[in-house]
């Protein structure tokens, strides 16, 4: 889509802005923007074990890790690790590295470097925030490109999600001197990776990369990665829709209007879907306990108003079994029943529901059955406001067919307390609009979501029966035996309705291509194409390619 | 010689100047012009807020409307994201912004007005903890305290706002009923009503209270302006219930949504036109009061309209002027 | 009266507040001179118009003051035909003020010295700094304070000093008449008598008129040689301050006024005062001012306003003497 | 009519005052001194005026008789109680008897509340006994300070009175309580000369028909000889001089009263002012000497150090000074 | 002195208010904020990892005056933790980065305010009754109305979004290197221009109106007619007498304005993404950063109290009377 004729149709807009700024046209030209989300402000922090408090772009600009597995299209792609094998049941684990890269100050990178990694993370537990030595018993180099892990227990998703996918590689010439790595001080002074770009300027306000001359996979076509900062979603359209911004992730209102009309040629957004949005109810309250009044609830909700009011229609209603769609239409069980494949509202079947089931409406026009009201509160993250915006839809939905909902919204810390106080700790909502984790495979998400021991089952879902497939499943590598174990698990989450399904959460992904082609675009949808998320940002930034 | 009647009469030429006096306080008010425009802007405000669910066309948050129309004979201001029309939010968000800005205004004046004229008549050590702790709330910015308070409390709505509100922002009032009930404290009526035994409790709410009325009326408006802006700017921040409809959350709403780049304008100007106006409205009552209070700032007349002012005087009451030694 | 030119004439002189409910009729169709060196004492009560009429001489009235008939003069020269640039030369240097309360008339927050050098360096041109501080010391010494007290600010001088500043002020471009607006009300009796004292003795050493305002008679009486009374804006009496008292033939109003002060060293003390109170400028009684308060009021007090007549070395405006002859102002 | 000839009520005092001290702190610990172990005494229906510059703590004596000062030292006995140091709802009771009348007539009335609302209260809470109902007590008060027609005057506002007028009001209220003694600080000072002389009178009326005992303060020796039967001449605190009306007039003593009689306008046979410095007498706690040293013509050295006590010259008649004339 | 002594006792008092409020209110709060920052970290939760973090953020579980006395001993080593938001970048730093910003725009501002609308004000009020009395207190005055936030963001829009005359956000441009250049000097000037703006719109008003009314009353005193009479020229009448006298009431003001400096423009610093404190304070809040949110707090609190003491002290040197009297507020 680019033309050179073009861009001078947006340079005449621009050239007011650059000029006044006494930007040099020159070097702009080779200049990447990004703006990952709304960020405030930043700190200097580039240590990759400070997880989302380091600034974007550590986790992946810099830091690397062996391999990257996406969610979105299920690819794998080698970064660190040139390839990996399971043996011993699943419960040994062989990695061969690179064996061309290096650190940005020149030291050659080995197995050390990932034996040292490891071996940090067990030395100081409070680093190993994803747990991973709860499930490893050692990591061994074998000679200079090889490294070899032992597990407890065969738990392959989790091998490839955490170890592979989800450890960031550190130089040991340079960490070993520092201590507990979550509490080591990098910053943009001292930020040593092996990945695609160097950090070279930092304020608050705004950072820069350049590219890594040396990187393995041959140095990256974009120059300059340039990262300013954004009070608000406001501030942050304003920017991207006068052209500001070239690659953003930002939840843009009327995006037609705003972003492409402003130059239909370059500018284009894609939204997959991503994770799924769901109604929890907490199961421990008796009412929610039956399954129909979760039912009515269901049934009474206009996921499409929800779609199109609340979500200005980028993200799509959800399906009965929480699978996102299409990404994960290979893991959809093809025998699934019509009713379990997607939601229709019926509030006549809702209202028939829930007298079947003894309830009658009480003076308030609210049903009830021995004088308990089906009343609710429903908790949503103050400051969210599309999920605010949900929240209110929802209320006046329930209304309709006699359920009663207040919506409650809590500051985020407040909100997350009450959904999950920690452990041994009971959650206390009744309703609540929350996210599901997201991994490789279906399982992530409903294994944290279902099983008892699930990281995120914050509705207290318990099925000895669900717990024994998830357990079958991590322990085999043949998807057709997967898919059939999540078979199971998806006719459970469509008619047991442990949790109630709303909507499709969407990836947020805008880009202008004028500079730049070689985006992840919804006719080549070839990697996660969000900015935010680090390992795919940065594989795509590298492998952009300017247009002249 | 004695009693060639000391008596003095009372009545000789007073009903008059009683009548004049008496009213002469709000005739001030009233004949500025820009305390009357003020008045009536006000008015106009408070009509709509009493009788916001007949104006209203619509229920505020329904979500039943197409979205993001623009004004229209049906949507007179068009209607928001989630199809909400705006006239109606308009309407209902003048009641609670009203009710917020007023009730946050006169109960930090209430405040203020204990703190200040307690410490100001008490004096004493009562005076300087009182003071201190009004000088402390003076000097810290008053939306940075909020949000810091808010930072505590959960899911505010706008009452609750109004009450934080007011509970920071009593200082600046308090200072100034302190000075002026030190001033009055040191009057002789307030010794006379000591020696007739009067309680301290009575001194203060019917002798000293009573004779700040100006006072207290300008802090009433100026503590509403205040209440009004920092209630919208803490909705605009995000720290209100969003469920809530106020001029503040409106805006919030908006902006969130993009109004502005989207060309909504219809969303957005409205409330903040509200508050401009609202806020303009105390601002003239205010200055009204001030030229009540404090006649020396009353504007004089130009030096034209003094002789012409003269001249019709003149002409409509020869027989009270002295005229020219003749006759 | 010699036949010297008066410093000061006020012919027909009329000034009303323009207010919202109507005129204040304040001063009203006065006339007056003032001869050098002459102390001339106006008494009146409170809401007389006695300092409207200072602040008329002055040309100094601010706001919705008019004046709506008649004429000042200051050594011939009509105060009101100057033009602001000449009356800001010639106000000071040939006429002065003292206002009534000498704490409000300095400026708190300047020293004194500055305060004098101001008067003087505001028209003298050609006078140095030097030469305005020398002035400043000897006007100091002239009201007798410690020149050391230049640099002090007014609210560090006692109340009589503080007067003396102001008269220092006053008298520095030695003017030919000084208006003197109740100077010593405020003070204590002893202070009050030694700046009297004091202005009577520079007075004297330098030489200007000065026109004494104060509602205090026996003070008048002592310091002026003639007083002139005012009632509800008008002159009602002037007289030689010698035959103010109650063996004298009196306006009603003065006559009353003599009798309302006990007096300190006589055998039996009696006193008495007028009924009714001061009549409203707004709304003047029609005919004579006083009537409705005067014990000896006929029917042509109500109808008809006397005129100014002489009795004796006195004017008087009153219908009790409107069998002598009418004569010309004085 | 005269006042002057009148002779002082004799028997017992009904307010005796001794060795009277009052003191005020300035900060960093030190104190001023505006009364100084001042004594006399009043009789029932007599008046004594008490004359003297301003800050010479004539205002304090007074706010310490109705105690709304606590005297730091000496005593105050009234009727045969000992009021110095009663607190709460003794003083509250003792108001009953001893009432006050301010000075400026515009601030001593407040400009929110009518005339009626300002007696009634002290009606009420002080005569509610009387099986007189309150407003026919208020119209009682306002006949007797001659504020006719009571009706009219009930209902105005102070801004709608004169300045005599008001402290008409001011003495009803004072009245209001049925006290024995009231304390008149200047209360004509600030009225025009027209009036004076009405509010004046209205105090002699009361003191002859109701037999009530005035503390007048002044600093006018001509109304202060006029109304008062005797004549306490302060300075510095301290009594310089205290004599019957007349002889202090006519046979001053002190140079201080003598300074004060020079310095009144309207004296017929005053010669110059003697040379002294305008100096204001120290009030610190501490001091020595005679308060009027620094000003005195006839000062020497025994007046720096040394206090001169209040020797009686005749009966009646007493003066502190050295070196008396 | 004994004023000197007076403020400083005031200073002291409250600054220590300050510091026991700030230790205070997180401990009142509910919840448990070591693990709504691990909550940010979609993962499993190791127990061992939480108990670091806990202690990391300062949340032991000794007894309270312990906790104070520990607490105090590291805000006076400059030890005011680590921030949730950016751990473990330290609150200080984060601080430090942007104090400058806010002081140099907010205090650049509000002294153009100060003076600006001070001498408007003097000059409406020595011509009293004149048009430019009549219309310049009713526009300011709707200027002081208007929403600031709703103005900044309307400004952006038109003069940014539509006519790119201005920067709709930051400090600063992103071509620029901060530091002592001219670059980055004339850029950052540049982009404050709207913030300054809108910032002078809505604070204006207060010192126009206010310096009017004191300048109304003072001309009606006696000194002010007296210097006239003398024959004072007209500037020096303004200025030295009239001017002069309406200031002081006017400082209370100005100090609290003063003070207000780095905390009393978070909406315009929020609106312009403008990278100062009250940005910071916005941000933390929203992001629940409480040892964030308790180091701008006292920052705020111990800049305004310091400002304050200094002000006070300006007004000691203004006014002669005080220097004597000790305090009067
Ligand atoms: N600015 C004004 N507007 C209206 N009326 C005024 C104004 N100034 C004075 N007056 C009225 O004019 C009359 C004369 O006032 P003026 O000040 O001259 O009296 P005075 O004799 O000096 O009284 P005093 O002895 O109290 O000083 C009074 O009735 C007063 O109420
Ligand atoms: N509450 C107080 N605190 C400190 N000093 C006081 C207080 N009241 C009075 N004084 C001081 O005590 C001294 C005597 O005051 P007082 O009011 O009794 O004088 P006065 O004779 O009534 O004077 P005036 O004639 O001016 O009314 C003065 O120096 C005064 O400043
Ligand atoms: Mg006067
Ligand atoms: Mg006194
Ligand atoms: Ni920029």
């Amino acid at each position: 889509t680019t033309n050179a004729s073009n861009s001078t149709s947006t340079s005449g807009n621009q050239s007011v802005t650059t000029s006044a700024s006494q930007g040099s046209a020159s070097t702009s030209s080779a200049v990447l923007t990004v703006a990952p989300n709304v960020t405030g402000s930043f700190a200097d922090n580039f240590n990759p074990f400070s997880g989302t408090n380091s600034v974007d772009g550590t986790l992946g600009n810099i830091y690397e890790t062996m391999f990257y597995f996406d969610n979105t299209t299920g690819k794998q792609f080698d970064l660190l690790g040139k390839s990996f094998a399971f043996s011993n049941g699943g419960k040994t684990l062989t990695v061969q590295l690179q064996n061309k890269a290096k650190w940005t100050d020149g030291v050659p990178f080995t197995a050390n470097d990932v034996v040292f990694t490891f071996e940090s993370l067990k030395k100081y537990p409070d680093a190993d925030t994803n747990g991973i030595w709860q499930q490893l018993v050692s990591v061994k180099a074998q000679g200079k490109y090889t490294v070899v892990f032992n597990f407890k227990a065969p738990n392959i998703p989790f091998a490839e999600q955490y170890v592979l996918g989800g450890t960031y590689i550190v130089p040991q010439h340079q960490w070993s001197k520092l201590g507990d790595p979550a509490k080591a001080k990098i910053t943009h002074a001292n930020a040593i990776g092996t990945g695609p770009f160097k950090i070279s300027y930092f304020s608050s306000q705004d950072y820069k990369f350049t590219a890594n001359e040396q990187y393995y996979g041959g140095a990256p076509a974009v120059k300059t990665l340039n990262y300013p900062a954004f009070s608000s979603n406001s501030s942050a359209d304003l920017a991207l829709a006068s052209g500001e911004i070239q690659y953003a992730g930002i939840n843009i209102p009327d995006i037609q209007k705003t972003f492409v009309a402003a130059d239909p040629k370059h500018n284009h957004y894609y939204f997959p879907p991503n994770n799924p949005v769901e109604l929890y109810p907490n199961l421990r309250n008796p009412l929610l306990a039956q399954l129909s009044v979760r039912e009515a609830i269901s049934l009474a909700i206009d996921r499409n108003a929800l779609s199109q009011k609340g979500e200005t229609g980028y993200e799509q209603p959800a399906v009965p079994t929480s699978l996102v769609l299409p990404p994960q239409k290979a893991w959809l069980d093809p025998n699934l029943p019509a009713a379990d494949k997607s939601f229709t509202v019926n509030d006549a079947k809702a209202v028939k529901l829930l007298e079947a089931a003894g309830f009658k409406k009480d003076k308030n026009g609210i049903f009830a059955k021995g004088g308990q009201e089906l009343s609710f509160n429903l908790l949503t993250v103050s400051g969210w406001s599309d999920w605010d915006e949900d929240a209110l839809l929802i209320k006046q939905q329930l209304q309709k067919v006699g359920i009663n909902v207040n919506v409650q919204q809590d500051q985020y810390t407040a909100y997350y307390n009450s959904i999950d106080p920690g452990a041994g700790q009971t959650p206390h909502f009744d309703l609540a609009i929350s996210w599901t984790n997201t991994g490789p495979t279906p399982y992530t998400t409903y294994y944290d979501m279902l099983d008892s021991n699930g990281s995120f089952n914050i509705e207290g879902y318990k099925n000895p029966s669900l717990d024994a497939v998830f357990n079958k499943f991590a322990a085999t590598s043949s998807l057709s035996q997967q898919k059939q174990y999540m078979y199971q698990v998806e006719r459970v989450a469509a008619e047991q309705l442990p949790v109630i399904p709303l909507l499709d959460g969407a990836l947020w992904f805008e880009y202008n291509d004028a500079k730049f082609t070689g985006f992840s675009t919804q006719s080549n949808l070839w990697i996660d194409p969000s900015p935010y998320n680090y390992q795919s940002a940065a594989i795509v930034m590298d492998r952009l390619k300017p247009v002249n | 010689m004695s009693t060639q009647s000391v008596a003095v009469n009372t009545t000789a030429n007073t009903p008059k100047q009683k009548a004049k006096r008496k009213n002469s306080a709000l005739q001030t008010f009233f004949k500025n012009p820009r305390s009357l425009v003020g008045v009536i802007l006000f008015g106009l405000f408070v009509v709509i807020a009493i009788f916001a669910p007949l104006i209203a066309p619509y229920n505020p948050s329904s979500t039943n409307f197409n979205m993001l129309q623009p004004p229209s004979a049906s949507h007179i201001f068009g209607t928001t994201s989630l199809g909400q029309d705006v006239f109606s939010q308009f309407i209902w968000g003048t009641r609670a912004t009203l009710i917020v800005g007023i009730g946050a205004g006169v109960l930090s004046t209430i405040i203020a007005v204990l703190i200040g004229v307690t410490a100001g008549y008490l004096g004493g050590v009562t005076d300087s903890i009182l003071n201190a702790i009004c000088n402390i709330f003076l000097v810290m910015p008053g939306l940075a305290l909020l949000i810091i308070i808010e930072s505590y409390v959960n899911n505010s709505t706008p009452y609750m706002n109004g009450l934080i509100i007011a509970l920071t922002g009593w200082a600046w009032g308090a200072r100034v009923m302190r000075s002026m009930a030190m001033t009055i404290a040191s009057r002789d009526y307030i010794a006379a009503a000591r020696l007739s035994g009067a309680s301290t409790f009575r001194i203060i709410l019917f002798e000293i209270v009573p004779n700040m009325t100006s006072v207290i009326a300008s802090n009433v408006m100026y503590a509403c302006l205040a209440a009004v802006l920092a209630e919208s700017g803490l909705a605009y921040l995000g720290f209100e219930n969003v469920a809530s409809t106020s001029w503040g959350t409106m805006l919030y709403w908006s902006s969130q949504n993009g109004a502005m780049i989207s060309g909504a304008w219809w969303w957005f100007v409205p409330p903040g036109l509200g508050i401009a106006l609202l806020g303009t409205s105390f601002a003239l009552m205010n200055f009204g009061i001030d030229q009540v209070t404090n006649p020396r700032l009353r504007t004089s007349r130009k030096k034209k309209d003094v002789q012409k002012l003269l001249k019709e005087l003149q002409q409509s009451q020869t027989k009270g002027v002295s005229t020219d030694g003749g006759q | 009266m010699a036949d010297n030119k008066p410093v000061l004439e006020i012919e027909d002189l009329s000034v009303a507040y323009v207010t919202g409910s109507g005129l204040v009729h304040a001063v009203n169709d006065v006339n007056l001179k003032v001869y050098p060196n002459e102390i001339v004492g106006l008494i009146g009560e409170s809401g007389s118009g006695k300092s409207t009429m200072a602040y008329t001489i002055m040309r100094l009235l601010k706001g919705d003051a008019v004046v709506t008939k008649g004429r000042v003069k200051i050594l011939g020269q009509d105060v009101y035909q100057l033009s602001k640039k000449e009356l800001r030369q010639f106000r000071w240097s040939k006429m002065a003020m003292v206002f009534q309360s000498a704490m409000s008339a300095l400026n708190p927050v300047m020293t004194v010295e500055t305060q004098i050098l101001d008067a003087l360096l505001s028209h003298r041109k050609d006078m140095t700094k030097e030469q305005a501080r020398a002035r400043a010391r000897e006007l100091m010494e002239l009201v007798r304070i410690d020149p050391k007290h230049l640099k002090s600010y007014p609210h560090e001088l006692s109340g009589g000093m503080r007067q003396r500043v102001v008269i220092a002020i006053a008298i520095a471009l030695n003017p030919a008449l000084v208006i003197m607006d109740e100077p010593t009300t405020a003070l204590d009796v002893v202070v009050q008598r030694s700046i009297l004292d004091e202005i009577r003795k520079i007075q004297q050493e330098v030489g200007f008129a000065i026109l004494f305002v104060s509602h205090d008679f026996s003070l008048v009486a002592e310091l002026a040689s003639r007083v002139a009374i005012m009632y509800a804006g008008r002159i009602i009496e002037v007289t030689p301050s010698d035959l103010l008292h109650l063996q004298e033939k009196h306006h009603p109003y003065t006559e009353g006024l003599l009798k309302a002060i006990p007096e300190l060293t006589a055998e039996d003390v009696t006193i008495q005062g007028i009924g009714g109170y001061p009549p409203d400028l707004q709304d003047l009684p029609s005919g004579c001012a006083f009537h409705p308060r005067c014990p000896y009021a006929t029917d042509i007090c109500r109808r008809v306003r006397p005129e100014k007549l002489a009795v004796g070395d006195k004017l008087i405006e009153c219908h009790l003497f409107s069998e002598k002859e009418l004569v010309s102002h004085v | 009519m005269s006042n002057a000839t009148k002779t002082p009520a004799t028997g017992t005092a009904l307010l005796e005052v001794k060795d009277l001290v009052v003191h005020f702190p300035i900060g960093q610990g030190q104190f001023i001194r505006p009364v100084d172990r001042v004594s006399f005494s009043i009789g029932p229906g007599e008046v004594l005026s008490l004359v003297g510059e301003s800050g010479s703590g004539k205002s304090t004596i007074g706010k310490a008789l109705v105690r709304m000062i606590e005297p730091a030292g000496g005593s105050i006995i009234v009727g045969g109680r000992d009021v110095t140091h009663i607190r709460g709802r003794e003083i509250k009771e003792y108001r009953k008897e001893a009432q006050m009348v301010f000075q400026d007539p515009f601030g001593s009335l407040n400009p929110t509340r009518s005339i009626e609302q300002h007696l009634a209260f002290p009606v009420r809470k002080y005569r509610a006994n009387k099986g007189v109902s309150v407003s026919e007590q208020i119209d009682e008060l306002l006949t007797k300070v001659g504020l006719t027609p009571v009706a009219e005057t009930r209902r105005k506002f102070p801004h709608e009175l004169s300045g005599g007028q008001r402290q008409r009001v001011a003495i009803a209220r004072a009245l209001a309580v049925n006290p024995k003694f009231i304390v008149a600080d200047e209360p004509i000072s600030m009225l025009d000369v027209s009036i004076r002389a009405g509010v004046l009178k209205l105090m002699n009326d009361l003191r002859n028909d109701l037999n009530l005992a005035f503390l007048y303060i002044t600093h006018d020796l001509a109304s202060a000889r006029y109304i008062g039967n005797r004549i306490m001449v302060l300075y510095g605190g301290k009594v310089m001089e205290t004599a019957p009306s007349a002889e202090l007039i006519k046979a001053p003593t002190h140079p201080y009263t003598r300074l004060l009689l020079t310095a009144t306008p309207g004296t017929r046979h005053r010669g110059p002012l003697p040379e002294t410095s305008n100096s204001a007498p120290n009030l610190l706690e501490g001091r020595k000497g005679c308060p009027f040293a620094n000003r005195c013509p006839l000062v020497t050295d025994v007046c720096r150090n040394e206090e001169p006590p209040l020797r009686e010259l005749s009966s009646g008649h007493a003066v502190a000074c050295h070196h008396p004339a | 002195m004994r004023y000197f002594l007076n403020r400083l006792g005031f200073l002291i008092l409250s600054l220590w208010a300050a510091v026991t409020l700030n230790f205070i209110l997180p401990r009142l709060m509910p919840g448990n904020p070591a693990q709504a920052m691990i909550a940010k970290q979609a993962g499993n939760i190791n127990p061992s990892a939480l108990k670091a973090i806990e202690q990391e953020l300062g949340l032991s579980n000794g007894p309270l005056y312990q906790q104070y006395f520990q607490y105090l001993g590291n805000l006076l080593t400059g030890h005011w933790g680590s921030s949730f938001q950016y751990f473990p970048t330290s609150v200080v730093s984060i601080i430090s980065n942007s104090l400058p910003w806010t002081i140099i725009l907010l205090g650049v501002v509000t002294i153009i305010a100060v003076v600006v609308g001070t001498l408007v004000g003097i000059l409406i009020a020595w011509r009293r009754g004149g048009t430019a009395d009549n219309v310049i207190p009713i526009v300011t005055m709707f200027g002081q109305a208007i929403p600031s936030f709703w103005l900044g963001l309307i400004c952006i829009y038109f003069f940014g979004f539509i006519h790119h005359w201005f920067p709709m956000a930051h400090g600063s441009g992103d071509d620029v290197t901060q530091g002592y250049n001219l670059p980055f000097i004339t850029s950052a000037i540049y982009h404050s221009i709207l913030p300054a703006f809108v910032v002078f719109v809505g604070s204006i008003s207060g010192w126009i109106i206010g310096m009017r009314n004191n300048m109304m009353t003072t001309l009606g005193e006696d000194y002010v007619v007296f210097a006239e009479a003398k024959g004072v020229p007209t500037r020096r009448l303004i200025f030295s007498y009239a001017a002069r006298n309406a200031l002081l009431p006017q400082l209370t003001s100005i100090a609290i304005a003063l003070s207000s400096i780095i905390g009393g423009q978070i909406l315009i610093e929020q609106v312009f993404s403008y990278p100062g404190i009250g940005y910071g304070l916005t941000n933390a809040v929203s992001s629940e950063d409480y040892p964030l949110i308790q180091g701008m707090f006292l920052i705020i609190a111990v800049t305004a109290l310091v400002i304050n003491f200094i002000v006070d002290m300006l007004y000691g040197r203004l006014d002669p009377r005080v220097r004597r009297r000790g305090a009067t507020s």
